[in-house]
């Protein structure tokens, strides 16, 4: 059985649909790539999940309990971490209080100070601005801590908005090696992500969106050597990309 | 006289830092003005009168009764009110428009059950003088409930789970959302606990000066010049703020008594830093977030 | 001849640096495409032209007259226009009512006009109707002509928008993403209406995603990445760049950090 | 007291406050500007007429000073203000209102402090009976509210009176359409405050004595409930809001003057509308007279026409 299990989802904003009839499945310990480019509708998938877009149809089972329609406070304690892309720390809480708030919802004390502990260790970066600011943080900062304060409610899964947009090179790299360590120690994740290569490299599985469809889908990395992806990905017609590679 | 002046500044600050702590922490989560807050501070006078009226009341009676009555009145209001026009996404001007009627609700409600004649507490403060200057325990009493205030919601906002939680609120609602906070639960303690205080400022002002209906309304506009000028709420902002005004009131007064002006223009002062502080720093002093 | 001259445009968000010098012009009687990744500061540049944001530094001319930070109004009425990605329209007001406002120099927009030159206005305002239900039809929207927008789906608001800078005879417009969350058909409709416009004589700075758009009706193409201009030429050119795939699908090069 | 006359003069402060309620109505109904200061503007007014009256003035020019000044004001006080947030603004105008009040308290060189200030009638040198005085206030006041009404109707049903409610929308996208914003706002905010200081020279001329505290925040209140009462955003809304408030707050007095309770229908008054209030914006908050579409018979001729 997958740990996350989307079937058929259409999703979107007021009345317009913007995903169209997407399923996809992450088993448990695995790393799942969303790729597609501006306005494909992978954002509006994961945010219709957590409550935050609207949900027409399909069905969302975590863990096999059916967690369709639940509400965006709901979704840590069934074991969902969930990163967004931006607004993603709060810039007035410093990066203790910003991890102590990742764990509102246990009520375990001594293990929640265990596990900042472990998280400092895990993130040097962090450990380092402890009594800083949020807001003083640079972006690659903000979006460890983003990741290490969803992290802190112990979830079973990441949901990860784009957590390499805005970072330059060097700082996607950072936040891509620290993700493969947390997903190395157990903890499934769920990515969109623009920067394709990087994703489709280290995913499992992934699935390309278009226009609110899933146009494609496979094995990372042999999706990244996929000459169709380049079609897919760009939506361009068919002509024009053998026009292309002549 | 100097050191006079100091400390009616210092009598004036704790007293806006009391009556405005909750309407500028309200006005952080829920995103409006709370308009009733001169009431809530009127009818915590009342109450206050309505304990020291009895042969064994005392002011150490009246603080937690009006406290623990404003705070529930305020909770009331907020889930009968205010939940709902929130949760229906009313037009700002609406939800000030409806604070500003709950303010005339409970207003005339208190003239209606302590009528509109100018009462007093009829205390006595013992004065305490060195050399030109003088202190009653009534002023000690302030400074430190003051004092106390500031160090005690430090302590909640930065130490405990529930003070993170409202900030964190504050600062990105929808963010805390997810990490699981319940809004509700939160924002419903911050109106009980704001209001509480602001029911205290409301005894203090009235051991101070008289007991009338109009008590609070007389010192909305220095609540709102506070809150502003700290940056809305912004716990720390309001207390340097609610010092600015204090001394700027309070040495306000010397300056127009010398220009020969009335002192009626003291609340002119507030107004004139509010106006001046919307003008260049719209974002309070704090500033720029 | 350009039209329009960006040059070296700096914004700072906080301590994110969203546009790191970005310089472009546009010509005259063209339709430009400007094409990048999610958050590479398209949208952000277009809404410092229309003085909608601040700049950090840099400078913007239209026509050859200096146009940085003069008020959004100011520069509308030297014959640019603008249209928001996500339509931003009078949800209370009629649809016919949202699209006749946009037309320029209404005398009836006067306070003393509007009341003494009565006569005049609405012999204006009949002439604007009939500009109106053009651009309706066009649309297919006649319809829903006395409909409140607020009544309309996503995608005819979306419409109104389009037909709104349409409404005002520019010289040029910024268009932010004019075919987004319309039917491809439709899409298509919308940039051959642009392509006429352009032969009239208009000019046109788009951001558009839609390669294949950008392929069909741009005469030149900017891409921009990390707040910078990356590559510019004519679309087949740029897109066939193997520095434009990668940058597209977002593989980044170490230039760019 | 002569009923009839007691229904007159009912009639001329409904006719006063239907004034109030028409400039907010430009001001919020229709621009969305919420100001919480029109007591101060209504002040003025009122205050400027007793002082040109003072000085020898004719009425009628010292009714157009009250506008102009008034309107002056409103510029002075909505340049700086206009630029705030609408929760800013609300308190600045409020505050706005508060001063002017104490200003006029506390300068008793300017017209009498808090002992106020009498005003002579204009309708003296006619030697006319109480019920004919009554009258021809009456007359006055409503001429006025008709030719205010006429040119707000106008005003808010052309092209001029599509800018502001789609200012009321949305600012950005005006401005964005060419549009000085900031501009009609200070034009809106200048009407509004000259018709609330006509307003404020009709009540000092009828009441012929004014002091500070008839210019509480109270009436600023009671300006607020007519509107959303009536229905913002349409004119008949606000005379109709003007006359079921007014007609009401009467109606309880006459109640406590007539009729023993146990309770002080003055105090019950004010709690009442206080909770009418909110559950007319919890429940309707359109009003009793919903907005209407701009009345343009131009453009219906061309929907015919077009749909045939």
């Amino acid at each position: 059985m997958p740990l996350l299990d989307l079937k058929h989802i259409h999703a979107g904003y007021n009345d317009v649909v913007i995903v169209n009839d997407v399923s996809v499945k992450v088993n448990n310990g695995d790393l799942i790539a969303i790729v597609g480019p501006n306005g494909c509708g992978k954002s509006t998938l994961i945010k219709s999940l957590l409550g935050m877009a609207r949900l027409f149809s399909g069905k969302v089972y975590f863990n096999e309990d059916d967690i369709t329609r639940i509400k965006p406070w709901q979704a840590v304690n069934v074991g969902l971490g969930y990163v967004p892309q931006t607004n993603n720390v709060f810039t007035n809480l410093t990066v203790n209080e910003n991890l102590e708030m990742g764990a509102y919802c246990r009520s375990d004390k001594q293990s929640i100070k265990t596990d900042i502990n472990d998280i400092y260790e895990q993130f040097p970066e962090l450990a380092a601005r402890k009594k800083n600011r949020a807001e003083t943080l640079s972006g690659g900062e903000r979006q460890l801590l983003a990741i290490a304060r969803a992290l802190m409610s112990r979830p079973r899964m990441l949901l990860l908005e784009e957590p390499l947009a805005f970072l330059s090179h060097k700082a996607s790299m950072v936040v891509m090696n620290r993700l493969l360590e947390v997903l190395a120690a157990g903890t499934s994740m769920l990515m969109i992500e623009q920067n394709t290569k990087i994703a489709l490299q280290n995913s499992a599985y992934a699935y390309v969106l278009n226009e609110g469809k899933c146009v494609i889908e496979g094995k990372g990395p042999e999706l990244w050597e996929n000459k169709l992806l380049r079609q897919r990905f760009l939506g361009l017609d068919k002509e024009e990309v053998l026009a292309l590679e002549d | 006289m100097t050191e006079q002046i100091i400390i009616n500044s210092l009598v004036t600050a704790s007293l806006y830092l009391l009556a405005a702590t909750g309407l500028t922490l309200t006005f952080g989560l829920s995103k409006f003005p709370n308009f009733a807050y001169a009431e809530f501070v009127t009818l915590g006078a009342f109450l206050g009168l309505f304990v020291l009226r009895n042969p064994d009341g005392n002011i150490l009676f009246a603080l937690p009764i009006a406290f623990v009555g404003v705070g529930l009145i305020s909770v009331l209001s907020y889930s009968l009110v205010f939940k709902n026009l929130v949760a229906r996404s009313t037009n700002l001007i609406y939800l000030m428009i409806s604070s500003i009627a709950l303010g005339y609700v409970i207003r005339h409600g208190i003239a209606e059950i302590w009528g509109w004649r100018t009462q007093s507490y009829q205390q006595v403060w013992t004065i305490y003088r060195f050399g030109d200057l003088r202190i009653t325990t009534l002023w000690i009493l302030m400074i430190a409930a003051a004092l106390l205030t500031g160090i005690v919601l430090h302590l909640f906002l930065t130490r405990s789970r529930l003070g993170k939680a409202i900030r964190a609120i504050a600062n990105n609602p929808d963010l805390a959302s997810i990490t699981g906070i319940n809004k509700q639960k939160i924002i419903i303690l911050t109106w009980f606990f704001g209001a509480g205080l602001a029911g205290m400022a409301g005894v203090f002002r009235a051991a101070a000066t008289r007991v009338v209906p109009m008590l609070g309304w007389d010192i909305l506009l220095p609540m709102f010049a506070v809150t502003i000028l700290g940056g809305i709420g912004n716990f720390y902002g309001l207390i340097l703020a609610s010092l600015i005004l204090g001394f700027a009131e309070n040495f306000g007064v010397v300056y127009l008594l010398r220009a020969g002006l009335s002192t009626e223009y003291r609340m002119a002062i507030a107004f004139l830093i509010l106006i001046i502080l919307l003008i260049f720093r719209p974002k309070g002093l704090a500033g720029g977030k | 001849m350009a039209i329009l001259e960006v040059n070296n445009v700096v914004k700072n968000f906080g301590g994110l640096k969203v546009l790191k010098g970005a310089t472009l012009s546009v010509n005259k009687g063209t339709i430009v495409g400007f094409v990048g990744p999610n958050g590479s500061g398209k949208t952000t540049l277009l809404k410092i032209i229309f003085s909608l944001l601040d700049s950090d530094g840099g400078s913007i001319a239209f026509n050859g007259n200096d146009i940085t930070g003069l008020s959004s109004h100011k520069i509308y009425r030297q014959g640019l226009s603008f249209a928001f990605q996500l339509p931003r329209l009078f949800l209370r007001m009629p649809v016919l009512d949202n699209l006749i406002i946009a037309a320029r120099q209404q005398h009836g927009e006067g306070l003393l006009r509007s009341l003494f030159a009565r006569r005049a206005w609405s012999n204006q305002e009949e002439m604007l109707a009939d500009k109106v239900f053009q651009t309706l039809n066009f649309l297919e929207l006649t319809h829903l002509a006395k409909n409140n927008t607020g009544e309309l789906s996503g995608g005819q608001r979306k419409l109104v928008e389009i037909g709104r800078a349409l409404m005002a005879d520019p010289e040029m417009m910024l268009l932010d993403e004019p075919a987004a969350g319309v039917n491809p058909v439709l899409g298509k409709k919308i940039y051959q209406k642009l392509r006429i416009l352009c032969e009239q004589g208009m000019t046109f700075l788009v951001v558009e995603h839609k390669l294949d758009m950008v392929l069909d009706f741009a005469d030149w193409v900017y891409m921009i990445d990390h707040g910078k201009i990356m590559l510019a030429g004519p679309p087949r050119d740029v897109i066939e760049s193997p520095d434009f795939y990668t940058t597209y699908v977002g593989e980044k090069n170490n230039a760019s950090s | 007291m002569d009923p009839l006359v007691f229904i007159l003069d009912a009639l001329v402060f409904v006719g006063v406050f239907m004034l109030l309620a028409l400039s907010l109505n430009l001001e919020f109904g229709y621009t969305g500007l919420g100001n919480f200061g029109k007591v101060a503007f209504f002040m003025v007014g009122a205050y400027i007429y007793a002082i040109a009256i003072q000085f020898g003035l004719p009425f009628y020019l010292s009714l157009v000073l009250c506008a102009l000044v008034a309107s002056i004001l409103g510029a002075l006080v909505s340049l700086p203000a206009l630029r705030l947030r609408e929760d800013y603004l609300a308190i600045t105008t409020i505050a706005f209102g508060e001063i002017v009040r104490i200003i006029f308290k506390a300068e008793q060189s300017i017209a009498g402090g808090v002992w106020g200030i009498s005003i002579p009638s204009i309708f003296r040198d006619l030697n006319l009976s109480i019920r004919m005085s009554v009258v021809a206030n009456l007359l006055l006041v409503y001429f006025v509210v008709i030719v205010v009404f006429i040119v707000l109707q106008l005003l808010t049903n052309s092209p001029y009176g599509r800018v502001l409610r789609a200012i009321r929308e949305d600012d950005e996208a005006v401005s964005v359409l060419g549009k000085n914003v900031i501009y009609y706002k200070v034009q809106v905010f200048m009407i509004g405050s000259a018709v609330a200081g006509l307003s404020g020279g009709l009540y000092a001329q009828y009441l012929r004595f004014i002091e500070p505290n008839m210019f509480l925040p109270l009436v600023t209140f009671f300006v607020w409930i007519m509107l959303i009462l009536g229905g913002s955003g349409n004119n008949k809304g606000a005379l109709v809001g003007a006359l079921l408030v007014e007609f009401i707050s009467r109606g309880s007095r006459i109640l406590k003057d007539y009729v023993a309770l146990p309770v002080d229908a003055h105090n019950v008054q004010y709690i009442m509308f206080g909770v009418l209030i909110i559950l007319i914006i919890m429940y309707r908050p359109d009003g009793l007279v919903r907005e209407k579409p701009l009345k343009a018979d131009w453009i219906e001729r061309k929907i015919t026409h077009g749909n045939s």
